[in-house]
């Protein structure tokens, strides 16, 4: 396979930052929950 | 977002504060399952192409995450037109969240084009092509409207401000494009690619799951730094709740110090005042 | 709504008339980016002749920075801004008038700046026209998203670090386009300065447009 | 609108925020159109952003508010165009003259301009100073210009903060006088001040406010000489 460190760097700058991203906004959204009260969250009941 | 996506219904008990709802865990699952299909597909199943040689497979991640950087802004310009409209919290964040995520979007398009292109151009960057030069400037303008909605202010002034700017940078778009078009019409991108024919069904196909799974993604990550920013202001509504109750609670001290305790004089001591 | 307009471009230009901080700050400071860019350049003519357009227009970009900040600190010094509010005139008025009077001020600026190019530069003008439609044109349209982006900023504190992020990018069609007619006007480059004026046109009357239905919004703090 | 038929200002629990802080915390207060009402009570008691909530620079949190008949939930606009201001800050340019300045606000506020003259005048600014700079004015100087600005505005509403502050007797006389006048001509005045004692003598109703709610409306007699009582009630049953 020809330019295959291209090929990784892309794909695994790609993927990489959107999980790193997805990670710390979830892990922002569960500290900020902490701090709401369980009524206030108000999507959780209506989506699930 | 994997320990989203593992989280099944029956472990989220009082005590977990996950923001997770069955529809993005439903997602999340997705999105795990089909990274690696499309990892196959991607690497696997498809051929190199003639002239790009195996480069080509970078088109995947790259085509779909630039489509969706446009989607995303286009969502922050409909968010903040319908803010200004409705003026409805729900809308401004809808357009902050769009806006962060398009940002992340616009950087990997940028990246992952470039990574693409020195193979292929054997430049990383080019000056004389519209696309790159537009996203450059479009990523520009949404890192101030970021860096604008990241200053302290008073939530409405600034959804109202916010609103405006996500507008203007969206009428931006076709205006810088329409410039670098003009400024430089020997562009390098493969225009025709997807409409010359030359395609395997395959390659098009590889194309269109790339785009459901960053798509699938996209939306995971929208909706969860939406709950984020909804998270974040009820927080503040709940401080205010709190701060209105100690407010209140001086009224009932302050009844004699007020009749009694008034300074003469000076009107610059009055932390009152506007600031 | 026009008398209202000229009302307050009048008092933004008698202000800086009797302040002269454009005059004595912002003026020495355009040449000081000539006589930079000249430096950095190595001297040498035929360089410095190639990219005097482009200089001529990231010079008149940081200038654009300056005075937009101080047309928004003569608002704010002593709540005049919230005066505004109470006042009977129009925010689009308001808009009118502070971007006329910005105007005013950029086209003087770009003529010392244009007299210092043409002489430190060496630069010679084939097209004057071309060059003094296209930088009118442009004017506008910097003019009209300067004051824009000069009120948005307003109240929070930060606007010296926020104005050139928001705005630069913002104007960079302006520079594209506006360094295209001077680059056709001082024939240093093969480019239809003409057709190049149409978009710097379009570019001012989206920005004005976008001015006076913004700025009732943008003007009211809370 | 007819004044008539409408408070002049009509508050009801209204919660008004500086920044995140709820400077208001739920004030009611309803004031008839003619009244002369001192507002007092502590320093950061919500005074200040009483005035600037009337006069229709803040948002209203929550509650319900009418200024001049106008809603300010929706309307605050109309309030501000009808209501004049003395604030903490003066909005004066430092650079213009002081007739330059009045000049401005009373073409901005379309008033007619050949009244700045004798509006100057009215507040004891000599010709003399009409044409320096503001800058060179003393703190006293510049409010006594401000007021200028608003009388030739002629409201139907003044919000005066503090007006007595930097001001010297003979302009706190002048003060005393301009609200006589106001109310004389059927404008409403709403004073804040925590100097009860200067202020009483001009205002027929004091409030207090503290914690941003209201804590006490004594009316007329309790801060008001008895000479000057039955004048007032003559004057407002007018």
């Amino acid at each position: 396979m020809t330019h295959l460190g291209y090929l990784i760097a892309g794909w695994s700058i790609g993927l990489g930052t959107l999980a790193v991203y997805g990670w710390s906004v979830a892990r922002r959204a569960k500290a900020a929950a902490r701090h709401v009260p369980a009524d206030r969250r108000r999507w959780m009941s209506a989506n699930d | 977002m994997s320990s989203v996506g593992a989280a099944s219904p029956q472990t989220a008990q009082a005590a977990d504060y996950s923001v997770s709802s069955r529809g993005t865990r439903l997602l999340g699952v997705f999105i795990l399952v089909s990274v690696p299909v499309l990892l196959l597909f991607a690497f696997v199943f498809t051929e190199a192409d003639d002239t790009m040689e195996d480069a080509v497979r970078l088109l995947y991640i790259h085509v779909p995450v630039a489509v969706l950087t446009y989607v995303a802004f286009s969502l922050t310009a409909v968010g903040s037109v319908a803010y200004l409209w409705k003026r409805s919290r729900w809308w401004d964040t809808v357009a902050h969240a769009a806006a962060e995520v398009g940002v992340v979007f616009c950087g990997l398009t940028l990246v992952t084009g470039s990574i693409w292109g020195r193979p292929t151009w054997n430049t990383w960057w080019e000056w004389g092509d519209v696309r790159l030069v537009t996203t450059l400037v479009l990523f520009l303008v949404f890192v101030g409207y970021l860096a604008f909605r990241s200053v302290p202010a008073e939530p409405e002034t600034r959804a109202k401000r916010a609103a405006v700017i996500g507008i203007i940078g969206a009428i931006n778009i076709p205006i810088v494009n329409r410039s670098v078009e003009w400024w430089e019409n020997n562009t390098l991108h493969q225009q025709s690619s997807l409409t010359d024919g030359q395609l395997e069904d395959l390659t098009l196909f590889t194309w269109f799951l790339g785009t459901v799974v960053l798509g699938a993604i996209f939306v995971w990550l929208l909706i969860t730094r939406f709950r984020l920013a909804w998270l974040e202001e009820e927080i503040d509504r709940h401080g205010l709740v709190t701060a209105l109750e100690e407010r209140r609670a001086e009224s009932h001290v302050g009844v004699e110090a007020a009749v009694g305790g008034s300074v003469v004089g000076g009107f610059q001591d009055n932390p009152g005042g506007p600031q | 709504m026009l008398a209202d307009a000229w009302l307050v471009a009048a008092k933004d230009l008698k202000v800086e008339w009797r302040a002269r901080i454009i005059i004595n700050q912002v003026a020495p400071f355009t040449l000081l980016i000539v006589v930079l860019f000249g430096l950095a350049l190595d001297a040498d003519p035929e360089t410095l002749r190639n990219t005097a357009p482009g200089l001529f227009w990231v010079a008149v970009l940081l200038i654009t920075l300056l005075a937009v900040q101080r047309g928004a600190a003569i608002e704010t010094s002593d709540g005049a801004q919230e005066r505004i509010l109470l006042s009977d005139l129009d925010p689009a008025a308001v808009f009118l008038g502070k971007a006329l009077a910005l105007l005013v001020q950029l086209l003087a600026l770009e003529v010392l700046l244009g007299v210092a190019i043409v002489v430190l530069f060496d630069v010679s003008v084939g097209d004057p026209l071309l060059m003094v439609v296209s930088a009118l044109a442009a004017s506008v349209g910097i003019a009209a998203a300067g004051t824009i982006y000069g009120v948005l900023a307003v109240g929070l504190g930060v606007r010296e670090t926020l104005l050139p992020i928001l705005l630069l990018p913002v104007l960079a069609p302006v520079l594209i386009s506006a360094t295209r007619t001077f680059g056709d006007a001082f024939d240093r480059v093969d480019a239809d300065g003409w057709a190049w004026l149409g978009m710097l046109a379009m570019f001012g009357v989206i920005y004005m447009v976008s001015g006076l239905l913004a700025y009732g919004v943008l003007l009211e703090e809370t | 609108m007819n004044p008539a038929n409408h408070p002049a200002i009509q508050l009801v629990d209204a919660v008004s925020l500086l920044g995140r802080f709820p400077a208001l915390a739920g004030l009611s207060l309803t004031v008839q159109p003619g009244e002369v009402v001192l507002i007092q009570g502590p320093n950061g008691a919500g005074k200040t952003t009483a005035l600037r909530l009337c006069a229709g620079l803040l948002r209203l949190e929550s509650g319900h508010g009418l200024v001049l008949g106008h809603n300010l939930a929706n309307d605050r606009r109309s309030v501000r165009r009808r209501v004049g201001l003395l604030g903490h800050a003066t909005g004066l340019y430092e650079d213009l003259t002081v007739a330059e300045n009045v000049e401005f606000w009373a073409k901005a506020s379309h008033a007619d301009v050949k009244t700045v003259p004798s509006a100057l005048s009215h507040l004891g600014l000599p010709a003399r100073l009409h044409d320096l700079q503001v800058r060179r004015l003393s703190a006293g100087q510049r409010r006594r210009t401000a007021l200028a600005t608003l009388l030739v505005r002629r409201p139907e509403l003044w919000l005066l903060d503090e007006p007595h502050a930097a001001l010297d007797q003979e302009g706190r006389d002048i003060v005393d006088q301009l609200v006589a006048d106001a109310a004389d001509a059927g404008a409403t005045v709403l004073l804040a001040s925590h100097e009860l004692e200067r202020v009483a003598g001009i205002s027929r109703r004091v409030v207090t406010i503290a914690g941003g709610r209201l804590v006490g409306d004594t009316g007329a007699d309790t801060a008001k000489p008895t000479g000057q009582r039955d004048q007032d009630q003559a004057r407002n049953a007018r």
